[in-house]
């Protein structure tokens, strides 16, 4: 992450400009009086949270990614369909027939944020929940056996991989 | 439709109540956390339908602390249990 | 047999409190006591006595402003006790602090963490801002931002956090809540009114409700930036230990 | 009744429902790592389904938008906050319930 004082600036600028586009959904008016005080607050927000955090949005959001954000959250969607609907058979079924384990998952995605991601679409999938993160290696509880076959398939990574535009051999 | 709402939200409040058994009973610190996580999404979503059945749109302000102040408790009180005890642990 | 007892107690104190709840005058109507008064003069006259939209605002901030004076005091109160017990920092003087955990904070809660802050540091703006329009003010807004610090202080760790808001900074804000109304007290009486009335002298009258208006936004400015600052200082006085080397 | 009430009708019924799945999911499995499921998918699917039921009922505004930010935050916050729980448990090592052994209630 070699960030140089020009693009710390722009992205200081365009969290501004998100927490602006924030700020007149939660007000709910386009009074001019109420543009200029988002205005100030969204500017003066932007650069207390990138004091006080030490960075403003992470560098790996693109274009790319903003674009392809709702083609994954559609697929999210979907999978997290599907994931209740499994859910739902287990704990409706009277002999609960849950058989729950710990695995380990490596996963091939650079950076913070991928993993965060996916370590998050693990938690909302069929029966997996993210435990514990070192590095690239995740702690993953399942509910039952098909569960880890089904996660370490790994069509949730490509899912994931897609959207932050990653290679697996890169 | 106002009647449905009402119907929805009651059982929902209703969910959140049986879920305090949870936040209760719970053997461990980390079953009564998530106790009151649950119990705390069950009341936004109460919330919610509140401000539609009465048409009073500020509520949902008050949905949204809802939200963040469940997102605070529960990741700070998780932290403060993973990292309790360390110091006599060496 | 001792849980019989306490069981029957409390059903007779159930009976005995519906009893009371059954004769109290409904909720709403209009021989109700609280009506009589001064409820009504609140509703009707508020929004235009006092400019605000949210009559409860204007209740706290202009007809009881005394009493929420006094609030604002009882805050100040607790820090003054967690500071005589405690103790502030001192310069020159090293403290160890709590927070110094082997166990590393998880990398999901972190990044979940720097995406939301800012959003809820906005919605804390937004409730202070909006005091005199929406439920919310300025001890709500320094509520939450106190509890966004909060979670920043579990994850990050102390030492960083006061780094990041130093006492230099935090020790003129506290003051600011009651600074902001006795200042706009103040004002009022240069005006030739009462305290907190929000008036300006030789204003013309049809400037008087904008000015008003904005005053209160002042006051709730202030009360929200005191409020925050001196549960910010609360929090980290309370993890604090002295004695010890600064840093990891 | 319109057909915009009639879905909206259908979503909250939907979202009801996960939630009574999601209650009873709490009371009946064994040990914390498996509780952490039904909090966290029957929940958000079941939040996110009434809220988006309150959109179609309500129509566009601005408060549309605010319920969008809602379920957007339901989805981060409620997946990390049991990634969190999960996480407290997981280091503190309380062990995970087993085929075969006893319910622990």
């Amino acid at each position: 992450m070699h960030t140089s004082e020009g693009s710390i600036f722009y992205r200081k600028i365009i969290l501004a400009a998100v927490l602006f586009l924030f700020w007149i959904v939660l007000t709910s008016t386009l009074v001019p009086v109420n543009i200029v005080l988002g205005a100030i607050c969204s500017a003066f927000t932007a650069s207390v949270s990138a004091a006080i955090l030490g960075r403003v949005l992470d560098p790996q959001i693109t274009l790319g990614v903003i674009l392809r954000l709702p083609i994954f959250a559609v697929r999210l969607g979907w999978e997290i369909v599907k994931a209740n609907y499994d859910v739902a058979k287990i704990i409706i079924n009277p002999k609960l027939p849950i058989d729950p384990r710990i695995t380990e998952y490596r996963t091939y995605l650079p950076g913070d944020l991928p993993k965060t991601v996916f370590a998050n679409s693990i938690t909302l999938t069929p029966g997996t929940v993210t435990l514990k993160i070192e590095d690239d290696k995740l702690y993953v509880h399942c509910l039952a056996a098909h569960h880890e076959e089904g996660l370490h398939e790994g069509k949730l990574e490509r899912m994931v991989a897609y959207l932050f535009g990653v290679r697996k051999d890169a | 439709m106002h009647n449905y709402l009402l119907a929805v939200a009651i059982i929902i409040a209703l969910n959140a109540f049986i879920c305090l058994y949870r936040a209760v009973r719970g053997p461990t610190i980390q079953d009564r956390v998530l106790g009151v996580n649950i119990v705390g999404t069950k009341t936004l979503i109460t919330i919610v339908l509140i401000t539609y059945i009465f048409s009073e749109v500020h509520f949902l302000d008050i949905a949204m602390v809802y939200a963040l102040l469940n997102f605070v408790v529960t990741v700070a009180v998780s932290r403060y249990l993973e990292t309790e005890g360390w110091r006599e642990a060496g | 047999m001792k849980k019989f007892f306490s069981l029957l107690f409390i059903a007779a104190l159930a009976i005995l409190l519906l009893y009371v709840v059954s004769n109290m005058p409904g909720m709403g109507e209009e021989d109700v006591p609280t009506r009589q008064n001064v409820i009504p003069r609140y509703l009707e006259n508020a929004e235009e006595e006092t400019g605000t939209e949210n009559v409860i605002t204007g209740v706290i901030l202009n007809y009881r402003g005394y009493d929420t004076m006094g609030e604002v005091t009882v805050i100040f109160t607790g820090l003054a006790a967690v500071i005589a017990i405690i103790g502030r920092e001192r310069r020159g003087k090293n403290y160890a602090y709590t927070d110094l955990s082997e166990i590393a904070s998880s990398v999901i809660v972190r990044i979940a963490i720097i995406f939301l802050a800012p959003l809820i540091l906005l919605f804390s703006f937004y409730t202070i801002l909006h005091g005199d329009v929406s439920p919310g003010g300025g001890f709500q807004g320094g509520a939450i931002i106190g509890a966004s610090l909060i979670i920043f202080t579990t994850i990050f760790g102390l030492w960083e956090s006061t780094s990041r808001i130093p006492q230099k900074l935090r020790f003129p804000l506290e003051g600011a809540a009651l600074l902001s109304f006795f200042s706009v007290g103040a004002i009022g009486i240069i005006g030739g009114g009462n305290f907190l009335t929000y008036t300006l002298p030789r204003l013309t009258t049809s400037l008087q409700p904008a000015v008003r208006t904005w005053l209160t936004l002042l006051v709730e400015i202030g009360i929200g930036v005191g409020g925050a600052m001196v549960f910010i200082s609360i929090l980290f006085a309370l993890l604090r230990e002295e004695g010890g080397v600064v840093g990891y | 009744m319109m057909a915009r009430d009639i879905i909206a009708g259908i979503l909250c019924a939907v979202g009801t429902f996960f939630f009574i799945l999601g209650t009873t999911g709490l009371l009946r499995l064994p040990d914390v790592f498996s509780r952490l499921h039904p909090s966290t998918k029957c929940d958000t699917l079941g939040g996110c389904s009434v809220l988006i039921g309150l959109m179609v009922h309500s129509g566009f505004s601005f408060d549309t938008l605010k319920l969008l930010l809602i379920v957007a935050f339901l989805l981060v916050s409620s997946a990390t906050c049991g990634h969190a729980i999960g996480r407290s448990a997981f280091v503190k090592g309380i062990p995970i319930w087993k085929k075969g052994l006893e319910r622990e209630e």
